[in-house]
C-alpha cells in the first residue's frame, strides 16, 4: 500500500533563502505522524507546501496516489486534506456551526446535509453547547478546537494540525490530545507541526525532524528523542533564543 | 433536528410577507403622489443597497462603482427600447444578464485587488463608464435620451400620472432582493460569501474557492442593480450619464446598507426606509431656502448614525441580526 | 503635434502633478496611520481655498503669507474631525473601513452645507496675488508662478515629512503607533494624541495646498468634489500609507493627464489617468509604492 | 389601470372644473413654482435667480410705474388683484430631483405653472411632468434646442435658444468680416454637457454652412482640475476667433490658464453662460478686456428705456449684483407667466396655456433687446435676438446688432 501524503524532493526558496532543501517525507494511512524540530527549521513552509498555500520551487507533492504538487489548497480540500492554522482564522462574525458548516458544505450540498453534519463534528469536538455562539466571543483554546471542527468537518482522510497544542494550558492540551487520539481513532490520519516536543512525543507514532529546512531524524519518538542530533539542534535553537 | 434555525428562517419569511403586503396596501390609503414617489425611491434604493449588500456585505467586496451597473442597465434597456423597438421587460432582462457578465469581465483582474486598491478601482471603472457614454454619440452623449411617453401601457412600462405600478415594481424588486438574498444566505454560496470575507485563506483550506464566490457575488449583485437602473430609466423616462451613472449613485446604494447594518439580511432594508425619506424631505422642505441648510441636517444625521450605531441600526432590533 | 507641444505637456503635467501629489499627501499620510480614508479630503481642500480667500479679500493678506494661517488652520481642523468624529467611528467592531468612510462623507456633505450657508454659493477667486497669472518662460516654455510654487513647496513638504516622520522623537511616535497602537500604550504614548497629530498634519498639507491653490482656481463650496477622486486615485496608485508614494502618484498622474489630452479628446484625460491606475494595480496589486 | 383612470379622471375634473371657481371666487394669491439648483454646483445660479423672481414679483405685486405688464396696479386684475406668490425647490440639477420636485410643487404646493430650470437636462423631466399634469412650463434659461421640439403642449421658452444665439453670433461674425476684421478660423472649446454640445454642434453647423474654418474643436470635462492641456491644444491651433461654451468655473480657470501659458487670443466670442457672469470678471476681468460675450440682455438698454435702469437697482437692492443673460431672463419669464395668467383669468393650467400661446407682447414691454413675445406652435419665441456684448473698461457695452449698439467692437481685443 502507498503512503497517503508523501514529498519527493521539495525545495522552498524565498528570494535567497532556502526554507525547504530537498525533502522528502512520507506519511502512512492511519498514522497520527509528528513534525518537529526548532523555530525557523521549515516546518510551517513545508506544512503550507502540503496544504497548497503555494507550490514548491522544485520537487513534488503526492497525495493519495495523485500528483497534487499544484493544485490549490481549495482543491485539494475536497481531495481530502483538511488543516488548522497556527495563528487560528476563525470566521470572526460567523457563528460556531456557520463556521463548521462552511467546512461541511465540501461532501454536502444540501443545506440540511452540512447542518446535521456541522452539529455532529460540534459534538464530536466538544463545541456542541456554544453552537450558536459567534466565533469572535470564544476564548482561545475553543478557536484551536473550532479549527478542527471545521477541518473534520470536511471529512479529510489526512488532518493536518499546525500547533495546536500550542500554548493551551496543561489540561487544555489534556483535552486536545485526547481530541487528537479520538480523531486518530475514526481512520483520519494526523500530521501534526509541533514546535515544543514534550507535548507530541507521547501522541504520534512517527517523528520527522526538520532542521535548517532539512529533514535532520525520523523515526520513533522515544528514539528521536534520545537522538544527539536532535538535541543539539534544540539546544543550539534554546541557545540563540536566549541570547 | 436544528429547531431553532428552521424556525428563524420561517419567522424571517413571515415577517418578511406581512411587511410586503402591508406595505403594498399602503398606496389605498396614501394618495399624495409626492408621497408615493419618495415611498418608490425608498424601495428601489432598499432593494439597490440589498442587491449592493451581497457583493459588498456578505462578500466583503466593497465596491463603490455600483452606478456602473445602474447605468448600464438603465442605458441598454432604453437604447433596446429607442433603437429597436424592444420592450422594457426585456430590455430589463437584457441589462440584466450584460451587467453581470460585464461584472465576472471586471472581476476577473480586479479580484485580486484588496480593499481600498479595490473600491478605487471600482470607482474609477464606473467613472470610464461615465465618461466613456458621456462622449458617445449613439448613445445620446451628454444630451441623454429620453423615453418617448404615449400615454398608459403596461407592455411599455409607461403611465403618465399613476404612480402605482412603479410602485409596485419597487415594491416587487425590493421583494426579490430580499428573497434571494434571503435564499442564498442559507445556501453554499452564503456561507460561502461570508467565509470569503471574514478570512480567505481559511476558507480556502475549507474547500471554498473565493474567486468563483467573489465572481458569483458580483453576478448576482450586478444582475439586480443593473434590473433597478431599467426601472429608474423607465420610472424618469429620461436618462443622461451624469444622472444615472454619477459617483453619487455609487454612494447613495452602500449608503442605506451601511447606516441600516452590512452584510445582515434587513439592513439595507432599514436603512433605505429611514434614509431615503430623510434625503427628500430634507431636500423638499428645506432645499427651497438656497442655503445649504438642507445637506447640513443630511450631512449630521449621517455623521450621528454612523458614530451612535456604528454596526448599523439593525443592532436596535435584534444582537442576532447585528452580527450575522 | 511639435516637439515644443510635447515638452510644455510634459511641463505643465508635471507641476500639476505636484501640486496633485501635495493635495494627496496628507490622505496618504492619515491612511498610513491608521488605515482611514477621509472622504471629507476635498474639503477640507476647499476650507483651506476659502480661509485664503477671506484673508485675502479682508486683510489683504497675499495667499503666499497666509499659507501658514491656512496651514495652521486645517491642522485645528483635522485635529478636531479627528477626536470629534473619527475617534468614535473607529469604534465599530466589524466594517471599520465603511463606518468610517462613511462619518467622513457625512462630514463632507456637512461641510459642503456650512460652506454654502456662511460663504453663499457664489464662485469666489483671488483676483490678484504676488504669483496668481505670472508666468516664467524658459525657451517657449511656459512655467506657471503658482504652481511652479506649488511644486516647489510639495517638494519642501516632502523632505519635511520624511525628516518629521524619521528624525523626531514625534515622528518614531507616529510610527510606531502606525505598527501597533496596543504596544504603544503600554510605552505610554497616547494613541489619541498622536493620531490627532497625524490628522493635524494632514490638515496642515491639504491647507498648504489649499492656499497655492486659491491664487489659480475658482473657489465655491463644491470646489473640493473636482480634486477628491484625483486625490484618491494618487494615493492608491503610489500605494496607501507611502509618503513618498502619494508624490510619485501625484507626478504619474500630472504626467498622464498631460499626454493623454495630447491623443485622446481632452473631455477623456481623465480616462488616461483612471486606466494607468488599474494598469499598475493589475500588476502591483499594492500600488507603485505600498508595502502593507 | 382602473385606478389609473380614474386618477386621471379625478385629476382632470379637480383641475378643469373645481379650480376654476375656487380661483375665481376667493384666490387672493396665484401659486409658481420655480426649480433651480440651489445647492451643488450650480447653486449660485439658482440663488440669483431667487432674487430674480423676487423682484419681478415686487413689480406684480405692488402698484409700480413701469411699462410692464402688470406693473401698474396691485396683483393680477383679472383675478381680482390677487397676488403672486412664488415657490423654490432645489433639484440639486438632478433629473429625477428636479422631476419628484415639480410633481410635488404641482400636486401639494397647488402652482399653477413652473418656471426653471437652468441646467436642460433637469428641463427635460420637469418639462415632462408638466405635461402630463397640464400644467405650462417655462424655461426661463435653458437655451437646450432640443427641449421644445419634443411636441410638449405645456412647454414655453420666450428666450433664444443656442441655434439663435449662435446665429447672432455668426451674423455678427460676418458682419465683422465684412468690415475686414480677421476672423476665419474659429476654434470651439465646449464642455462636454448638454449645453456644451449643443452650443458646440450648432456652431459647428454655422461655421460649415456659412465658410468659416474651425481649426479646434476642444471638448472638456466641466470642472476639470486643470485646463492646461486644453489651453496648449488652443494655443498651437491660433484662431482667429475663440469660442467658449463654459460655465463660470471652466470660465476662470481657462482664462488664468490662458494666461499662465502666454495664450493671449486675437478674439473671443463666447455662448454666455460663464462669460457673462459677474464672477467671472471679478476674477479674472483684467485679462478679458475686449472679450465679446452674446446675451439676452444688455444694460445699454437702460439708455432707451430707462425701466431697464430702474429694475436693474431694484434687483441691485436684492442682490448685490446687476442683472445678467441669466437673472434677466429669470425676471421675464415671471413678467410673461405672471401676464398669462392674468390674461386667462384662471389658475386652470389649460386656460394659461391657452393664453400663453396667445401672448403677443411688444419689445418695448420687456426689459430685453427682443422684437416682441410671441410663441410659435412649439412654444418658441423666435422674436427673442440675442445681442453681442464687449467687455470694455469693466463693463459690458452693446456691440450688435447694429440697431442696439451703442459702440463698435474693437477687434481683435487688447
Amino acid at each position: 500500500m502507498t503512503a497517503l501524503l508523501e514529498t519527493r524532493g521539495v525545495w522552498q526558496r524565498f528570494g535567497g533563502l532556502v526554507a525547504n532543501s530537498d525533502v522528502s517525507i512520507s506519511v502512512g494511512r492511519g498514522e497520527i505522524v509528528g513534525l518537529i524540530g526548532p523555530n525557523g527549521a521549515g516546518k510551517s513552509t513545508l506544512f503550507n507546501l502540503i496544504a497548497g498555500v503555494l507550490p514548491p520551487t522544485q520537487g513534488s507533492i503526492w497525495f493519495d496516489g495523485e500528483d497534487v504538487t499544484k493544485m490549490p489548497a481549495a482543491e485539494r480540500c475536497q481531495r481530502g486534506v483538511g488543516r488548522t492554522f497556527q495563528v487560528v482564522k476563525s470566521f470572526e462574525t460567523m457563528s460556531v456551526i456557520d463556521n463548521v458548516i462552511v467546512g461541511a458544505l465540501v461532501r454536502n450540498t444540501v443545506m440540511r446535509e452540512a447542518r446535521r453534519k456541522a452539529h455532529e463534528v460540534l459534538e464530536f469536538t466538544g463545541l456542541a453547547a456554544r453552537a450558536d455562539v459567534l466565533a469572535s466571543d470564544l476564548v482561545p483554546a475553543e478557536k484551536r478546537r473550532l479549527e478542527v471542527a471545521r477541518a473534520l468537518a470536511t471529512e479529510p482522510k489526512l488532518l493536518l494540525l499546525d500547533e495546536v497544542l500550542t500554548g493551551l494550558t496543561p489540561t487544555e492540551a489534556q483535552t486536545g490530545v485526547a481530541l487528537v487520539r479520538k480523531v486518530r481513532e475514526t481512520g483520519i490520519t494526523v500530521l501534526m507541526v509541533e514546535h515544543v516536543m514534550e507535548i507530541v512525543m507521547p501522541l504520534v507514532d512517527r517523528a520527522i525532524v526538520l532542521d535548517l529546512g532539512k529533514v535532520l531524524v525520523e523515526g520513533k519518538p522515544a528514539d528521536v528523542v534520545r537522538d544527539p542530533k536532535v538535541i543539539s539542534a534544540y539546544l543550539g535553537d534554546r541557545h540563540a533564543q536566549s541570547a | 433536528m436544528d429547531k431553532s434555525f428552521t424556525e428563524r428562517r420561517r419567522r424571517e419569511l413571515l415577517v418578511a410577507a406581512s411587511l410586503a403586503v402591508a406595505a403594498a396596501l399602503v398606496p389605498l390609503f396614501v394618495k399624495n403622489p409626492n408621497v408615493q414617489n419618495i415611498m418608490i425611491l425608498t424601495l428601489m434604493f432598499g432593494a439597490l443597497s440589498q442587491s449592493w449588500n451581497i457583493l459588498s456585505g456578505y462578500c466583503g467586496q466593497i465596491s463603490l462603482g455600483h452606478a456602473l451597473y445602474f447605468g448600464l442597465g438603465a442605458y441598454v434597456t432604453t437604447l433596446l427600447f429607442v433603437k429597436f423597438g424592444v420592450l422594457p421587460w426585456f430590455g430589463m432582462i437584457a441589462g440584466g444578464i450584460f451587467c453581470a457578465l460585464i461584472a465576472m469581465a471586471l472581476g476577473y483582474p480586479c479580484f485580486r485587488l484588496g480593499g481600498h486598491y479595490f473600491a478605487i478601482a471600482t470607482i474609477v471603472i464606473a467613472e470610464i463608464g461615465l465618461l466613456l457614454i458621456q462622449n458617445w454619440e449613439w448613445a445620446g452623449a451628454a444630451l441623454g435620451i429620453e423615453m418617448p411617453v404615449r400615454g398608459d401601457s403596461w407592455l411599455k412600462f409607461q403611465f403618465a400620472r399613476s404612480k402605482l405600478p412603479y410602485f409596485y415594481f419597487a415594491l416587487a424588486l425590493a421583494c426579490v432582493a430580499w428573497f434571494v438574498t434571503w435564499w442564498l444566505e442559507d445556501s453554499k454560496w452564503g456561507y460561502w460569501w461570508r467565509a470569503v470575507k471574514d478570512n480567505p485563506d481559511a476558507a480556502q483550506s475549507l474547500g471554498v474557492v473565493v474567486f468563483d464566490s467573489k465572481m458569483g457575488a458580483a453576478a448576482v449583485s450586478a444582475f439586480l442593480v443593473a434590473v433597478g437602473g431599467s426601472f429608474y430609466a423607465m420610472y424618469v423616462s429620461y436618462i443622461d450619464p451624469g444622472s444615472v451613472m454619477g459617483f453619487q449613485f455609487s454612494l447613495l446604494m452602500a449608503l442605506p446598507a451601511v447606516l441600516g447594518g452590512i452584510g445582515t439580511l434587513w439592513g439595507p432594508l432599514l436603512g433605505a426606509v429611514i434614509l431615503i425619506p430623510l434625503t427628500e424631505l430634507t431636500r423638499s422642505y428645506i432645499g427651497g431656502s438656497g442655503r445649504g441648510v438642507d445637506l447640513i441636517v443630511y450631512g449630521t444625521l449621517i455623521v450621528l448614525i454612523a458614530l451612535a450605531r456604528p454596526e448599523g441600526l439593525i443592532g436596535l432590533f435584534s444582537r442576532k441580526g447585528a452580527t450575522r | 503635434m511639435t516637439a515644443e507641444t510635447i515638452i510644455q505637456s510634459l511641463a505643465s503635467g508635471l507641476l500639476m502633478g505636484l501640486l496633485y501629489g501635495l493635495i494627496a499627501v496628507g490622505l496618504a499620510l492619515i491612511f498610513g496611520l491608521m488605515d482611514v480614508v477621509n472622504f471629507a479630503h476635498g474639503e477640507f481642500l476647499m476650507l483651506a481655498m476659502y480661509v485664503t480667500f477671506f484673508l485675502f479679500t479682508f486683510f489683504a493678506i497675499d495667499p503666499l503669507l497666509s499659507a501658514p494661517l491656512a496651514a495652521a488652520a486645517l491642522f485645528v481642523l483635522g485635529a478636531a474631525v479627528y477626536l470629534l468624529i473619527v475617534r468614535f467611528a473607529m469604534r465599530a467592531k466589524a466594517n471599520v473601513g465603511m463606518v468610517q468612510i462613511f462619518a467622513t462623507f457625512g462630514l463632507a456633505i456637512v461641510m459642503r452645507g456650512l460652506a454654502q450657508l456662511l460663504f453663499t454659493a457664489d464662485y469666489r477667486s483671488v483676483p490678484h496675488s504676488w504669483l496668481g497669472g505670472k508666468t516664467v518662460s524658459v525657451a517657449g516654455i511656459f512655467l506657471p508662478q503658482p504652481q511652479l510654487f506649488g511644486a516647489l513647496v510639495a517638494i519642501a513638504a516632502f523632505g519635511g515629512l520624511y525628516f518629521f516622520i524619521n528624525r523626531t522623537d514625534f515622528g518614531r511616535a507616529l510610527e510606531a503607533t502606525r505598527e501597533d497602537p496596543g504596544a504603544v500604550a503600554l510605552v505610554g504614548i497616547d494613541k489619541n494624541r498622536v493620531f490627532a497629530l497625524g490628522w493635524g498634519i494632514g490638515g496642515a498639507l491639504v491647507g498648504l495646498a489649499g492656499a497655492i491653490m486659491a491664487t489659480f482656481f475658482y473657489i465655491y463650496p463644491d470646489v473640493g468634489a473636482s480634486f477628491a477622486l484625483i486625490a484618491y486615485v494618487t494615493v492608491a496608485l503610489g500605494g496607501f500609507g507611502s509618503v513618498f508614494g502619494a508624490f510619485a502618484g501625484g507626478i504619474v498622474v500630472g504626467l498622464v493627464e498631460a499626454t493623454t489630452a495630447l491623443v485622446l479628446p481632452p473631455s477623456l484625460k481623465s480616462v488616461g489617468i483612471y486606466a494607468v491606475y488599474l494598469l499598475v494595480v493589475f500588476v502591483r496589486p499594492r500600488g507603485l509604492f505600498g508595502s502593507m | 389601470m382602473t385606478i389609473t383612470r380614474r386618477d386621471l379622471l379625478l385629476g382632470a375634473t379637480a383641475t378643469a372644473a373645481l379650480m376654476p371657481l375656487v380661483a375665481r371666487a376667493q384666490t387672493s394669491e396665484v401659486v409658481i413654482g420655480a426649480t433651480y439648483p440651489l445647492s451643488g454646483s450650480g447653486a449660485q445660479v439658482g440663488v440669483d435667480a431667487q432674487r430674480a423672481f423676487e423682484t419681478a414679483i415686487d413689480i406684480i405685486n405692488n402698484d409700480q410705474e413701469f411699462d410692464l405688464p402688470l406693473a401698474k396696479g396691485v396683483g393680477l386684475p383679472g383675478l381680482g388683484g390677487a397676488k403672486i406668490r412664488i415657490v423654490y425647490a432645489d433639484t440639486q440639477g438632478d433629473p429625477q430631483k428636479g422631476r419628484a420636485e415639480a410633481e410635488r410643487l404641482i400636486t401639494q404646493e397647488k402652482v399653477c405653472a413652473i418656471l426653471g430650470s437652468y441646467q436642460s437636462a433637469v428641463a427635460v423631466t420637469i418639462s415632462q411632468i408638466c405635461e402630463r399634469y397640464q400644467t405650462p412650463f417655462m424655461s426661463a434659461d435653458n437655451s437646450s434646442p432640443s427641449l421644445h421640439r419634443r411636441g410638449l403642449k405645456y412647454y414655453f421658452r420666450a428666450s433664444p435658444h443656442d441655434e439663435m444665439f449662435s446665429a447672432g453670433m455668426f451674423d455678427f461674425l460676418d458682419a465683422m468680416k465684412k468690415k475686414g476684421a480677421k476672423a476665419n478660423t474659429l476654434a470651439l472649446f465646449h464642455e462636454d454637457t448638454i449645453f456644451g454640445t449643443d452650443s458646440a454642434n450648432a456652431q459647428t453647423k454655422l461655421a460649415n454652412e456659412r465658410g468659416y474654418k474651425i481649426v479646434a474643436d476642444i471638448k472638456y470635462r466641466a470642472n476639470s482640475p486643470s485646463l492646461s492641456a486644453e489651453v496648449q491644444q488652443l494655443k498651437a491651433a491660433n484662431a482667429d476667433v475663440l469660442m467658449p461654451s463654459s460655465y463660470t468655473t471652466d470660465g476662470i480657470l481657462l482664462v488664468k490658464t490662458m494666461a499662465e501659458l502666454g495664450y493671449k487670443p486675437n478674439a473671443i466670442v463666447a455662448q454666455a453662460a460663464g462669460f457673462s457672469e459677474k464672477a467671472l470678471y471679478d476674477a479674472v476681468g483684467d485679462k478679458l478686456e475686449g472679450a465679446i460675450t452674446r446675451g439676452s440682455f444688455s444694460l445699454d438698454l437702460a439708455a432707451k428705456r430707462p425701466m431697464v435702469g430702474k429694475i436693474n437697482d431694484l434687483f441691485k437692492a436684492k442682490s448685490g449684483k446687476d442683472l445678467n443673460d441669466n437673472t434677466s431672463r429669470q425676471f421675464m419669464a415671471m413678467i410673461i407667466m405672471a401676464d398669462a395668467i392674468n390674461r386667462a383669468k384662471s389658475t386652470d393650467g389649460e386656460k394659461i396655456r391657452d393664453a400663453l400661446a396667445a401672448t403677443e407682447m411688444s419689445g418695448e414691454q420687456t426689459i430685453m433687446p427682443w422684437k416682441r413675445v410671441k410663441f410659435d406652435e412649439m412654444g418658441q419665441n423666435n422674436d427673442a435676438d440675442p445681442v453681442l456684448l464687449q467687455y470694455i473698461g469693466g463693463k459690458f457695452v452693446t456691440i450688435f446688432p447694429t440697431q442696439a449698439a451703442v459702440a463698435d467692437a474693437v477687434w481683435p481685443m487688447k
